[in-house]
């Protein structure tokens, strides 16, 4: 028996698993329910009791069940543990500002050292012939500026930093 | 009719044209960049010639390679497709000069109308409303601060030879005028070649709705009604419907008239688009003419039986249009839904990938346009535009429900895509209920509401299943899962259909 | 309306309803025997059960165990699809007994027509016309003989309980009328639990046309026009088309008109198909009605617009049908495919594999409904069709087109199917010209011709880079390759579309 | 360069390829074409010279080509060598009588020994619900029957032989 933790503080809900591959028995809050999964072509469905279940994972966290996106928050009874001494939890707002998709710099609207308020433009980017204005995720100082006008980035590649003002 | 023709694009709009010519006993020739030697646009063909590498600069706007490669094949004719270059009046200059009969209007016809402000003159002699704004290109940034005090704030910034929402700007206060005035100066040059721009006056909450003319040389210009496209993310269009739900009985007669009118006033053959804005009080005003076959055709295809790439096809030969205004019949209604390679809860930021399932909808009154297959990869390099959903019923209500069934049935995988975000709009009130401005998605920002208990479970599940056997935990997919989502306990769309 | 309904069948059917269940916002309950599992129409419906194993007397037709599993999950109403036990009086008798709508007519009528001896005697009561033949079943072998004697040879034996071709056996020669009763019988006792079979006169070239009935339970009773659907191999259809290129206005008057009367004889409720025989000077004979939806509804649908799976939800709802004969417009022609896992060289025997790879046809005018999906397993314990492709066009003309460049655009890999068979079907010259008889197949039998030096070569290349990368030269599939190719140079289907 | 024959005795035509893995060139009749193999998802498409085609293998000897079935019968240079020597060549119309497809055997309609004529009936058998009968390939005397009414089958069981008259 597997127990997890869906949802965050006050707003969680207990689920156990029991069982062995693609079969088992899922305990939530509503009562169990027999599970099967279900594989056809590399595309997996969940037979949740007698409902039927598309489930696509998208991306951390992001599921396309039915069709439709939901976002999940889903940790291990040890995870839960953890968190609950302090050392988990969730993490705050980055300062380090990435490429969020491959592209060309137009122009690099700010220098390094300079204060910026949150949502202010940082960068263009030019990806599939439309500009993108790159916007600071929170204020403070621009901190290791690594592009410039006219590069061509991958996704994820690092741009700059924004430290913030209480710690500079 | 040609034997042979040779189609000057990429991706769904190649298909799109084969399927037809096929049909017609008319041979095709694709080109292709070195990037997209192995995509669908290239193994459907009956010929396929590579043009050069990845960037359009030096392989699908290559207007010289591909007359030199039509030549060689023995095509009679080129299919431009839509972007790159089909509203190039010098390609189809080219063309002409070089015996091959290109599938558009003449050169003149593409000049004046792909100059935005030499349309506007055109249109003001022809006596079609428009907006009022300055006539003719900027001739520096500052001019367009003199234009905006006269005309009154807001006001929109266009490339004169621009299209697609590339070029464009909306500024509502006077200091950001100069700024966005370079910005699209810059943007228009890269995009097209000419960084001419111009200013309008903004009209608030407008309806874009646009009407489909077709036209041969024999002087019949004819309208296949009208198309609502007011659905737009960054100035793009997202999904159109036919008929508009805005548009009454007694306006749509004036508007289809009016277009056919600005039509005949060019000397217009081809399929062709007049696309106007629309006021709250159903006054209209000419915004542009696309002088080529739009994305969202197909919408009107399914309205009234007509095939527009077999009559554009048809025009170009010579031939005389079979049909005429009184036999043409609309019925039902039909929603397009543009699938694009697109993380939507991170600003819809374009997405790249490789795809790894590609399952479409099927069923009643479901068409489908693609570019797609398991293993095709999706590059930086073009339009994220992937596949077109069309779905048709005999009431609006009905099409909205079929186009919301198939994209739940959709399944797409590998690259991030808008299928969610597709579905979240057409339940949007102001959608279901037909009366939607391009305002509405900048009125409604996209992001997750709360699960439901049951589709949670299941999503969980799966991790859970995935971790016992063993397998790599995080899932595959270049989804940045950005959003609210990210930071809550969990969330989905909770529309029910 | 109903908020849930279960639908008590399997593949592509299961899928066509649930489709049109979610646009109207209804949930579905699918069953599914043990091999059945991971099947499309188990993994799209809302809720699964399982019924048993494989055999479809342990599972799809144990009327007990749907009944009870729709009770248990809260479904109001069953929707039997075709086959199986669609067309079971008891089992519909059952249905309303115990509270659940059936979407179907009432036990009574199934019962009439579902005895193609009752329903001979009733069509003959209400005054429409049957072709000569014993009233009721054959006593035993020997009185086929005198009734044959009497009306004359050749005759068909028919399964009183049948339909698809099981049972049915045509007899020219006296000889083997007793044989063919005995094999008949025992076909008809394994397909339907009864094995009584009757005796018609053989009408000589016939085209099968058949009349789509629409009717609720307020009294309206409307056509949806006919299709034709001669093309049939081993009795079964193949190929069907609306509306027939065979018959002519004024026919199309008199058959719709008659197979409404028929309907209305019997009080009739649901859509339902009323089939004729049709001989060359267009004089047509009742043959049987189908009380439930065809195999073929969807080219009907295409013409007309109508959804028919909402219209038999409505009208078991107790709706009253919002159309009137007027208001019904039929535009343009559409032509079906049933797609099959067979393998047509070697007289068409059923085939079983795995399907590895799946790519529908799509663009204008183009409709699949299918069960299909890479990995699926086609056994043998169920109907070789795995898919229909249905298309449409404003001319007969162009819908035969647009469908050999639909099945030519079409891959399915892993199991052998008849796609090909379909195109040489469309290129018959009695196809083309729309003047075509059920005998079409028998008098073309199937083969490959001379291939042109390109397409042979191409066929070689796979090959020799298969050799040069060291696979397995022999590919994957299950085609038996038996037929006139296997030992000849090199064959192929030379028709130009 | 692998050099082929493609066709038979009096009709065949030449063939050679030079290259490596999926490119090369093709050497035939009406001259040379570069070659290119595709591949996407799984599935070949070929480039040569200009035409594109593509190429489903569907049994042996048999494949779709641009959506139309092509039998083709392609021998290298050392088979039809051999084949030229009397040593390979087609085979004779088998007197082996297999299951075309899987099913379920109704009943047998010939015994062992008796005579048969090409085309006669010799057993009856069900697959998705419908009778088959089964054909004698050609003249001759039934041996070695291996099956009985009743039994279920797998495609390509052995049901019986047919010796040729003239060898019993």
């Amino acid at each position: 028996m597997k127990r997890y933790t869906l949802g965050e503080e006050g707003k969680t809900r207990e689920l156990a698993f029991r069982g062995r591959g693609w079969e088992g028995v899922l305990s939530h809050e509503k009562g169990e329910s027999p599970v099967e999964g279900r594989r056809l072509g590399g595309e997996l469905s969940l037979k949740l009791g007698d409902r039927m279940h598309r489930v696509e994972p998208v991306g951390e966290g992001l599921y396309r069940v039915d069709g439709q996106l939901v976002s999940i928050r889903l940790r291990s009874d040890l995870e839960a543990r953890f968190e609950a001494l302090g050392l988990g939890g969730r993490a705050e707002v980055g300062g380090k500002v990435e490429l969020p998709m491959p592209g060309k710099v137009i122009s690099v609207l700010v220098e390094e050292g300079q204060q910026v308020a949150e949502g202010e433009g940082l960068l263009i980017v030019e990806a599939m012939k439309m500009e993108n204005e790159i916007k600071a995720p929170r204020a403070g100082v621009v901190r290791r500026l690594a592009v410039k006008a006219g590069d061509e980035l991958e996704k994820g590649a690092p741009l700059l930093d924004i430290e913030a003002e209480e710690t500079s | 009719m040609f034997s042979k023709i040779l189609i000057a694009n990429r991706g769904e709009i190649v298909l799109r044209v084969i399927r037809t010519a096929r049909e017609m006993g008319i041979r095709t020739v694709a080109v292709y960049s070195e990037i997209d030697r192995d995509s669908p646009h290239v193994l459907e063909a009956d010929e396929a010639v590579c043009l050069g590498p990845a960037p359009s600069s030096q392989s699908y706007l290559r207007a010289d390679r591909i007359l030199e490669e039509a030549k060689r094949l023995g095509a009679e004719a080129i299919h431009p497709g839509y972007g790159f270059l089909s509203e190039n009046a010098d390609f189809a200059r080219a063309c002409e000069q070089q015996g091959l009969a290109f599938i558009g209007p003449t050169a003149e016809v593409i000049e004046t109308m792909g100059s935005k402000t030499r349309a506007r003159q055109t249109m003001i002699a022809a006596g079609v409303p428009v907006v009022p704004g300055t006539e003719s290109a900027l001739a520096d940034p500052q001019e367009a601060v003199e234009v905006a005090r006269k005309i009154g704030l807001p006001v929109m910034i266009k490339a004169a030879a621009g299209g697609g929402g590339k070029g464009m700007r909306l500024v509502e206060r006077e200091e950001e005028l100069v700024k966005a005035v370079e910005a699209a100066t810059r943007e228009a040059k890269a995009s097209f070649g000419n960084g001419d721009v111009y200013i309008e006056k903004f009209v608030a909450r407008p309806h874009h709705i646009e009407v489909q003319i077709l036209a041969d040389t024999h002087g019949t210009v004819l309208h296949l009604g009208e198309r609502e496209c007011s659905v737009q993310r960054r100035h793009q269009k997202v999904v159109e419907e036919s008929p508009s739900p805005f548009v009454d009985e007694k306006t749509r007669a004036a508007l289809c008239e009016t277009a056919v009118q600005a039509a005949r006033a060019v000397g217009y053959r081809n399929a062709g688009t007049i696309e106007f804005l629309m006021d709250k009080d159903r006054n209209f005003y000419f915004l542009e003419m696309n002088t080529r076959l739009q994305v969202e055709h197909a919408v009107t295809e399914m309205v009234t039986g007509i095939d527009l790439v077999e009559q554009q096809l048809r025009v170009a030969a010579g031939e005389k249009l079979q049909l005429s205004q009184e036999r043409i019949e609309f019925r039902g209604h039909a929603i397009e839904c543009r699938v694009c390679a697109e993380d939507c809860l991170a600003g819809f930021v374009p997405a790249t990938g490789r795809v790894t399932a590609y399952q479409p909808p099927e069923g009643p009154g479901v068409r489908m346009d693609s570019g797609l297959r398991p293993g095709l990869s999706i590059g930086m390099h073009y339009d994220p535009m992937m596949a077109k959903l069309i779905c048709w019923h005999g009431t609006r209500e009905g099409a909205i429900a079929r186009s919301r069934r198939a994209l739940r049935e959709f399944r797409l995988r590998g690259v991030t895509h808008n299928l969610d975000f597709c579905d979240w709009v057409l339940a949007l009130p102001e959608f279901v209920q037909g009366d939607y401005s391009t305002k509405l998605l900048g009125e409604h920002p996209y992001s997750l509401d709360h699960a439901d208990g049951e589709q949670a479970r299941a999503a969980a599940l799966w991790r859970i299943l995935h971790e016992a056997e063993g397998e790599v935990a995080t899932p595959p997919g270049n989804g940045s899962g950005k959003g609210k989502g990210e930071h809550s306990p969990w969330y989905w769309k909770h529309r029910s259909l």
